[in-house]
């Protein structure tokens, strides 16, 4: 096992761990934290894909930026595990896992018949690994590059979005 | 790394952030578990990309250099924080209003 | 330029009406409208029946390949005329009865006869697609708005019935029309278009089944008996007296011609089903306390022989039906007149507290006798002519079958005979006491009918000329 | 003469007309000239016709415009006179204008409007007759026919304000148009396969037809004879029919209406001569009509009934006359029935009159002294009836039953028997009516009178002819060539002669069976005469009396197997099937989207977590559908 | 493009303007100004006039038929705020931002017509959504405002979870977001099953979008909540704009799907139709009802989904027109009547005719009757599944579901016309307002009766 498989196993171990943390800690806070890490080991994994940028945007913008609003906002409501509304039933919780589990069950066998597919593809040109050794394309330099090329009308369409989103809670968060 | 590893991971916590909108009911945490929904779909398409990058350097000359899949992810992190700022300020106004952040403590609008 | 005016003249008179205030010149002007459209009729059949005038076609919508071609032939001269002349009838013969808002009240009448002459002069099949829903909207509101107790439910049930009809025969229509070499609505195309036999079958019964409905034929009349109970008299006379003949004149002009096969292969089904109605129907309406029901059952059993006699497809079931068409329009307004004035004056309609008006009011009596014969197809009345054809008709088809339909002759002599019997005769009672004789506009109109009824009863070729090409026609696309 | 013989219906159709219209406006006196102007008017004209055929033979088809005419159907409005039809108009208007006299001191209580309605109905009457025997093809006949049946419904109804009158009244049309059925479907049937009814054309080519069509064409002729002839099955509504005014029943209900049947099938004579089966289908029909009305008569106490089921006999007398091909016999009883049992009739009422309006004959008796004209005539006209040598009902009778006695003597012995108890009934009736004493209230007894002499004028006229007319159909047994019916009506029947080998019976055997007939007729009369003309006291019948007087139940057993089953289905159709299951499914429909609507409402409950959790699952359901697509497309192909 | 960046502008623009402009009243006409501005130049850009010349790189395609879906939607908006403006000034104090939220949200209907890469799509449909969540709990003190807000929240974002997890699944399997199907080296690349359950999940998420069943949950309760200016907006116009996506997205996308699509698609119809039509029926409230005939309407409109040939795309266009206006105008009465029952209605044909008689005329063409424009949108839906010959059985439901649909909307006709009672306006009705209402009963009928004044432009 190469130290890539290692750290691959670790960190998928440890997202996996912290999201369903989040669903079981009866204290909200709990659940933002272990969301964080959840975050945490998801930016290992683009680190460990030499997806450096995305690496850090998504602790800056995830954990830190937007998983620090959602703490406020909770310490805000003053919300703890007491206050924390229960299922009446567990018939919901169950149903609801159930559902999820079908889900998973029915995308993983579905792509894993793909598999093969993706790697028969036109012969044998397709890969079927994400390449893990060479990181050209997450470097900053390469990902601003073709931002401010090929997706700049995106890129000004979000601030639209942006806008809107900023006039949005500013309309309902203002107080009347 | 064999891509469906990736694929399984990702689609795990997919699955798991579906079951805990399922299941929860504090509108913050559903929020919480739509985001990690998100993330999953995030860490998919950062595989994906590193694997049609992988297949652009195998070919040389294929189409998909793999790079559109990370620019894709940071518009998704740029939505999902214009998202996040609007939900939470509609979670911050019905607890204002009622005091409590249960999805299910607001139901007058059914059948 | 005559079917344009058909339409036009109550269309355009029909919007003018609805800015009426005043109660007479409401009345005044609806008539006015209504008897400029029965001179215009008579026009189109006597005086300008040169096929230059009678052709009109202009582009409407050429990006679907349709076209406003309207036209009249025999038939449709028949309906138009019927249409045409109910309708003053209708106005003079209910001028005494007062509605609320009459400016619309009689907007809506003029509308819907405007939507009928469309679907009868209609040679495109979307523009009579349009025209048959056209018809059918101010007739609800007229039920709806103006009718008895229980006419929001009914008249309710009947728009749905027509409706779920009229859109099943869409589809059809929509099928066709993608059928046709070039995507075209027009008549000629879809008596040209080439079918399988199972896309005729199924497209048969779309059409048919809206057909059926308006028809009615059993057992799709439930919607019928209440309709015409709870509509305000006027308009369940336009309802019987013409707007059924839509149903009747759609099957000959937009079935059987376009499915000869399905037609043939369906025949015999339909008309069973028909026999089965008319006796249905007259057994039904003898057991009836209420003057407009049995109207209303005594209809559906002489759709039912019309419908009969088309199916057994016999040149001279045909031509019985066109005539028969006309007639029972005739015969039917003038029980309807009859059912209204008796209404009108002791507002009720129930057998079992009327009698012994024939007393009071000799002459309605008298005027009522004769269209009740005429309703039993008695000799030289105008229906005699009618039924005998379409029975000479079945019968060529199947005797047993016309031995069976014959039954209702002696039915229909049963019911209509109970129905003077039960509302004329006998003596008074407290509150037919009171009756007088009816007002002269409604001795008038029944006199006119009267007379109709009796002109057509001796000498009926001229009309049965009038329709022998349009039956030759039918024939031909059929064989 | 076209125009002239238009001008015979027309007349009485302008009296109609007028009478009809200007009801209130005319007096009494001049709607009773118009009425019966019209009609003497007629009969002069028919007068005219007659001589015309009879110097000329039958007037060419008088055609006048086409009623109905496409391809394959052609009928024209035309009229035909010919021997037998010139007959009939005599009768119809000869008989019908005596009435129409007879009528106008009869009805001269009504009121004005009513008296001229009744004159209108009359002339309407005498219209629709004359179409139907004047009419040259069977579609102008059955308008004629049909006519004859309105005029009949509208006369027994004359009495509106009567309940029983109007169910009289709508039962005779009803039970006529049964008939009728039939007899359109025979129409139609000849039409069908020779795409005309004129009778010309018909009969020449009667051969091209099969023997199964052609005897289920004249069977269906016969069904609308049964109805208007009031033959077992259809004969109840004649006796209800004597619910209209007197001179009606006379009219048309004794010595017109109902002889239609009699004249269609001596029209179409050939036809029925080469359908043996018919034949004898009508000759049992009648025979057992004739036999089964007159039981009947021998129990009824109303003077009106007793003539009433005499009629329905006689005419039995006269199907079985057709039946056995004894076509001239029918015909001439035709002629001489109207005679004398329009006397008959207008003799009853006469005695109604006086009586004011009581027809019970044991309330009777003794009439004699009060009625002295009415009283002859009447006796005349039931020794007419019963058969008396030489009156002219003898001749008549005893030709039909010569003919019977050819075909199968059984039909002779009942057809004796049935002769025999028509003396027995009318004597009793007679009997019970003019001799002994008077039975009934004193006020009555004070107002008894002869009748005026419109009344009273018919009917000496009408027993004239009731005791001559026998003379025109002297028997050959009496001198050879002396029937001169037969010879006017042999042009009818010549083809009916082509297919039967007339065999005459031995004069001896001729003379002996007219002996034993008339000797038994005398004795039966004198056995009714002595039994009834003392009697004061009438004990209820019992037993089979009872049975009789109840008209074997027929109207009861119709009434249980035909009327009330049909009613009951009427109710359950309008009742239960109508509402629960027709219109049942449609409201059904609409039960159902309504409960569906509740019940799917349900699965907005509000909660986000089951919306996203249906999501969720349809989602699932969706990929596997894509997946297993090929699977699933298969199986929804099964389906679609 | 003119259109996009036009909205986004004057949006800008407009937010501003709050500073200078105080009087309330005056926000709709600017609003209205704008939305013609928008208008005249993106009628213009269908010429050919390009007011900035912008390099899309292929992410975003402007053709005839999304330029001509735009001039309907800004067409059906510029009617929307004459009619209703008012009315959005009575829902906050924030008037002028809920006018800017409206001018982005027709940014988003810019690109929903024209994106050509799923990114755009992406990107489109939350710059639709987002200023709808807000737009939905306007009325902040209103807890069905509240509740409508946070339910459609929660729903969208799980939802674009979902679509998000699609396009993954799709980049993964054909390695690109744009719409044409990518060709490779070796010929174009097969059909896998990555793709296809990608597809599946953006499906969903889009049904999800025009509340097609089973995803239709949120539709009636935010509907329902929603303040019923924006309800009108919200059902008409953007449902119309993102069934145009959906239709652009699956006209590149559902040949890969195979059969498969057909019957996943004619289910979701037939649920629909169901689901929508028979709910409507329990319904008291008018509101509540139109919220399931919007749904109704949805999977009439899916007809379009399902053909997809010229008819569709035509009918599509005409149907968005028809209903939009229809639902437009019936809201608009909505929000004058004080009591929004059927109840409520009783009578208002005696107290206001003009009101009555309009509102009739656009229920009858809701119900699709001729002479009305809903008559022509019913008929190219119904006519462009006909055309495919196969499946009738899905257009003789549809027609049934169409006969229960009159149900609903003749109880309003007969609460209005036929039964008695005292119908009450919650507000002056001003006799502009009337004549707005006129002019498009109008419109509705002359669109019905003369079908080709339109349809001569509707070809693609």
């Amino acid at each position: 096992m190469s130290l890539v498989e290692i750290i691959f196993w670790f960190l998928s171990g440890l997202a996996l761990i912290s999201a369903i943390m989040v669903l079981l800690s009866k204290n909200p806070v709990h659940s933002v934290l272990w969301l964080i890490a959840v975050f945490f080991a998801i930016s290992g994994h683009y680190i460990l894909l030499n997806a450096q940028f995305l690496a850090i945007v998504n602790l800056i913008v995830y954990a830190g930026a937007i998983m620090v609003l959602f703490l406020f906002v909770i310490m805000l409501m003053n919300q703890n595990a007491e206050t924390e509304p229960r299922s009446k039933s567990t018939w919901i919780k169950l149903a609801g896992a159930i559902a999820g589990g079908c889900l998973l069950i029915v995308v993983v066998a579905a792509v894993r018949d793909s598999e093969n597919l993706i790697q028969n593809i036109g012969g044998k040109a397709y890969a079927k690994t994400a390449v893990t050794t060479h990181g050209e394309i997450g470097l900053i330099e390469n990902l601003g590059r073709v931002l401010f090329t090929q997706y700049v009308v995106p890129f000004e369409i979000s601030s639209v979005l942006f806008l809107s989103a900023m006039v949005g809670a500013v309309v309902i968060g203002k107080k009347d | 790394m064999p891509i469906h590893y990736y694929i399984i991971l990702a689609a795990t916590l997919f699955c798991i952030g579906v079951i805990g909108v399922l299941t929860r009911r504090n509108a913050i945490i559903v929020f919480m578990c739509v985001e990690l929904m998100l993330n999953a779909v995030n860490l998919m398409l950062v595989a994906f990309s590193k694997l049609h990058y992988g297949t652009y350097l195998k070919n040389g000359a294929m189409g998909a250099s793999g790079i559109d899949g990370q620019m894709f992810v940071f518009f998704i992190m740029v939505v999902a924080a214009a998202e996040v700022s609007v939900g939470l300020a509609i979670i911050v106004m019905m607890y204002r209003n009622v005091h409590s952040v249960d999805i299910n403590f607001l139901n007058r609008l059914k059948n | 330029m005559i079917p344009v005016l058909l339409i036009l003249i109550p269309l355009i008179s029909g919007l003018i009406s609805f800015f009426i205030k005043d109660v007479k010149a409401a009345k005044g002007w609806a008539l006015l409208s209504s008897l400029v459209t029965f001179a215009i009729s008579v026009a189109g059949i006597w005086i300008y029946n040169q096929p230059a005038n009678l052709h009109y076609d202009a582009a409407w919508l050429p990006a679907l390949g349709s076209r406003f071609t309207i036209g009249l032939d025999g038939m449709g001269q028949i309906l138009c005329l019927l249409n045409a002349v109910a309708m003053p009838i209708i106005f003079v013969s209910t001028y005494r009865n007062m509605y609320q808002n009459p400016g619309a009240f009689y907007a809506l009448m003029l509308l819907t006869q405007a939507g009928m002459m469309g679907v009868f002069l209609a040679y495109d099949c979307l523009l009579f697609y349009f025209f048959w829903e056209l018809a059918l909207i101010p007739a609800y509101f007229l039920c709806s708005q103006w009718g008895g107790e229980k006419r929001i439910a009914v008249t309710f049930k009947f728009f749905i019935y027509t409706f779920v009809g009229s859109l099943l025969m869409l589809i059809g229509i929509l099928y066709l029309y993608y059928k046709t070499p070039d995507e075209s609505f027009a008549l000629k195309a879809f008596y040209n278009v080439v079918l399988t036999g199972n896309e005729q079958s199924f497209m048969f019964w779309l059409f048919f089944i809206a057909f059926a409905i308006k028809m009615p034929i059993f057992p799709f009349h439930t919607w019928q008996p209440d309709t015409y109970e709870q509509a305000p008299t006027a308009a369940t006379m336009v309802l019987s007296g013409v707007m059924v003949k839509m149903g009747i004149f759609a099957v000959l002009r937009w079935l059987v011609p376009v499915f000869p096969a399905a037609t043939e292969q369906f025949s015999q089904l339909i008309i069973i089903l028909s026999i089965i109605g008319m006796l249905y129907a007259s057994l039904i309406a003898i057991r009836q306390d209420d003057i407009k029901r049995l109207i209303a059952y005594s209809s559906i059993a002489h759709i039912g022989l019309m419908s009969a006699a088309i199916f057994a497809q016999e040149k001279t079931g045909l031509q019985g039906v066109m005539i028969q068409m006309f007639n029972h329009g005739i015969n039917v307004i003038g029980l309807w007149i009859v059912a209204d004035a008796i209404e009108s004056k002791l507002g009720t309609r129930k057998f079992s507290q009327l009698g012994g008006l024939a007393q009071k009011a000799p002459v309605l009596a008298i005027l009522f006798v004769v269209m009740a014969l005429a309703n039993v197809a008695l000799p030289l009345t105008n229906a005699f002519v009618g039924e005998f054809l379409m029975f000479n008709g079945l019968f060529r088809y199947n005797i047993w079958m016309s031995a069976v339909a014959g039954i209702s002759i002696i039915l229909a002599a049963v019911y209509s005979l109970n129905m003077i019997q039960k509302i004329f005769f006998g003596e008074t009672n407290a509150l037919t006491e009171q009756a007088t004789e009816a007002r002269s506009n409604v001795q008038w109109m029944l006199a006119i009918l009267a007379v109709v009824i009796i002109v057509l009863g001796v000498y009926p070729q001229p009309m049965l000329r009038l329709t022998e090409d349009t039956v030759n026609t039918i024939l031909a696309a059929v064989k | 003469m076209n125009n002239l013989i238009l001008l015979v219906p027309l007349l009485p159709f302008i009296g109609f007309l007028v009478n009809g219209l200007f009801r209130k406006s005319l007096s009494k006196t001049m709607t009773g000239v118009i009425g019966s102007g019209v009609i003497l008017a007629a009969f002069a004209i028919s007068i005219y016709l007659f001589l015309q055929v009879r110097s000329g033979g039958a007037i060419p088809t008088s055609v006048y415009f086409d009623f109905i005419n496409i391809d394959k159907l052609n009928v024209q409005f035309a009229f035909q006179v010919d021997q037998l039809s010139s007959l009939f108009l005599l009768i119809i208007t000869g008989i019908g204008f005596l009435i129409h006299l007879y009528s106008t001191a009869y009805m001269h209580e009504e009121k004005p409007e009513h008296f001229a309605r009744y004159f209108a109905y009359l002339n309407l009457f005498v219209f629709s007759m004359l179409l139907l025997v004047m009419g040259a093809n069977f579609v102008i006949m059955f308008i004629g026919w049909e006519g004859v049946g309105l005029c009949s419904y509208l006369l027994i109804g004359f009495w509106f304000k009567n309940t029983n009158y109007n169910y009289a009244a709508k039962k005779a049309f009803v039970m006529n148009r049964i008939g009728d059925l039939g007899f359109l479907l025979a129409i139609f049937w000849i039409i069908a396969k020779l795409g005309t009814s004129n009778y010309a054309d018909v009969f020449a080519s009667v051969k091209s037809f099969t023997p199964a069509e052609l005897t289920g064409i004249t069977m269906l002729l016969f069904v609308g004879a049964m109805g208007k002839s009031a033959q077992i099955p259809l004969y109840t509504w004649l006796p209800d029919a004597m619910a209209g005014p007197t001179p009606v029943s006379a009219l048309i209900h004794a010595a017109t209406m109902v002889t239609a049947g009699i004249y269609m099938i001596a029209r179409s004579n050939i036809m029925y001569t080469i359908a043996p089966f018919t034949s004898h289908f009508v000759a049992i029909i009648g025979l057992a009509t004739a036999i089964f009305a007159a039981t009947i008569a021998l129990k009824q106490n109303d003077i009106k009934k007793v003539l009433a089921y005499s009629t329905v006999s006689q005419l039995g007398y006269m199907f079985l006359g057709l039946g056995v091909g004894a076509y001239t016999g029918a015909v001439f009883h035709v002629m001489t029935h109207a005679f004398f049992k329009a006397l008959l009739f207008l003799g009853a009422g006469s005695v109604i009159h006086a009586m004011h309006h009581e027809q019970d004959i044991r309330n009777m008796g003794g009439l004699k002294k009060y009625m002295p004209i009415t009283h002859i005539t009447f006796l005349l006209g039931c020794l007419a009836i019963a058969g008396v040598p030489p009156f002219s009902g003898f001749f008549s009778k005893d030709e039909i039953l010569v003919g019977a006695y050819n075909e199968n003597p059984l039909y002779y012995y009942i057809g004796l028997a049935g002769a025999l108890m028509t003396a027995f009934y009318m004597f009793r009736l007679y009997a019970l009516t003019f001799l002994g004493k008077f039975r009934g209230t004193h006020e009555q007894q004070h107002h008894l009178h002869e009748s005026p002499s419109a009344i009273t004028f018919p009917l000496i006229v009408l027993a004239i002819l009731s005791v001559f007319g026998g003379l025109l159909g002297i028997p050959a047994l009496f001198a050879e060539n002396a029937h001169s019916l037969e010879k006017w009506l042999d042009p009818i029947f010549a083809g009916s002669h082509e297919y039967t080998t007339a065999h005459h019976l031995e004069h001896s055997t001729e003379w002996m069976m007219m002996g034993v007939s008339t000797l038994l007729i005398v004795v039966i009369i004198v056995f009714a005469w002595r039994s009834f003309s003392r009697k004061e006291r009438f004990e209820e019948n019992k037993g089979f009396g009872k049975v009789l007087e109840n008209k074997w139940y027929v109207d009861e057993l119709y009434d249980n197997i035909i009327v009330k089953p049909l009613n009951g289905l009427a109710g359950f159709f309008k009742d239960v099937f109508e509402k629960n299951i027709v219109d049942g499914a449609v409201n059904g429909v609409g039960r159902l989207v309504q409960y569906s609507s509740r019940q799917v409402r349900l699965l907005q409950n509000g909660q986000v977590g089951s919306y996203i959790l249906v999501m969720v699952l349809s989602l699932i359901v969706i990929v596997l559908l894509f997946r297993e697509q090929t699977v699933i497309v298969s199986a929804l192909r099964k389906i679609f | 493009m003119n259109t996009i960046i036009i909205s986004a502008i004057f949006g800008v623009l407009m937010m501003f303007s709050s500073i200078s402009v105080k009087r309330v009243s005056a926000y709709k006409y600017i609003a209205a100004f704008g939305l013609i501005l928008l208008l005249i130049m993106n009628i213009a850009e269908t010429y050919g006039f390009q007011l900035f010349h912008v390099n899309t790189r292929d992410m975003l395609r402007f053709d005839r038929f999304g330029l001509f879906f735009n001039s309907i939607a800004i067409a059906a908006t510029l009617i929307y705020i004459l009619l209703s403006g008012r009315d959005v000034e009575a829902v906050g104090k924030n008037t002028c931002d809920l006018f800017v939220l409206i001018f982005f949200v027709m940014c988003g209907i810019g690109i929903m017509s024209s994106f050509n890469s799923l990114l755009m799509l992406f990107l489109g449909i939350e710059i639709i959504s987002i200023p709808l969540y807000i737009l939905t709990g306007s009325d902040k003190k209103n807890l069905k405002s509240n509740e409508a807000a946070l339910k459609y929240f929660l729903m969208g974002s799980f939802s674009t979870g979902i679509m998000l997890m699609g396009i993954a699944l799709l980049f993964g399997a054909t390695g690109g977001f744009a719409l044409d199907r990518p060709a490779t080296m070796f010929g174009p690349l097969p059909v896998n099953v990555m793709e296809v359950i990608g597809l599946a999940f953006i499906l969903v998420a889009m049904a999800f979008k025009v509340s097609a069943a089973p995803f239709h949950f949120w539709t009636p309760d935010v509907y329902d909540g929603a303040p019923s200016v924006f309800t009108s907006f919200m059902a008409t116009i953007v449902k119309a704009a993102i069934f145009i996506g959906f239709i652009k997205l699956f006209e590149a996308k559902a040949p890969d799907l195979g059969q498969g699509w057909h019957i996943v698609i004619a289910l979701m119809i037939v649920a629909t139709l169901f689901i929508g039509n028979i709910t409507a029926i329990f319904q008291q409230s008018v509101k509540r009802m139109l919220a399931y005939s919007s749904i109704a309407q949805a999977g009439f409109m899916m007809f379009a989904l399902f053909s997809q040939n010229d008819t569709s795309k035509e009918g599509i266009i005409l149907y968005s027109l028809a209903y939009s206006l229809s639902t437009i105008g019936i809201f608009a009465i909505l929000i004058k009547m004080k009591d929004v029952t059927f109840e409520g209605f009783n009578g208002l044909a005696r107290t206001q005719p003009v009101l009555a008689a309009t509102n009739a005329v656009f229920l009858l063409s809701l119900v699709g009757i001729p002479l009305t424009a809903g008559f022509w949108a019913k008929y190219y839906m119904l006519a462009s599944v006909v055309k495919m010959e196969s499946a009738l059985w899905l257009v003789i439901v549809a027609v049934i579901f169409a006969a229960v649909s009159v149900y609903y909307y003749f109880r309003v006709i007969q609460a209005m016309y036929f039964k008695e009672g005292e119908a009450a306006l919650a507000t002056e009705v001003k006799p502009g307002f009337r004549f707005g209402l006129i002019l498009l009963a109008a419109a509705i009928i002359v669109i019905g009766v003369m079908p080709n004044l339109l349809l001569n432009w509707l070809y693609f």
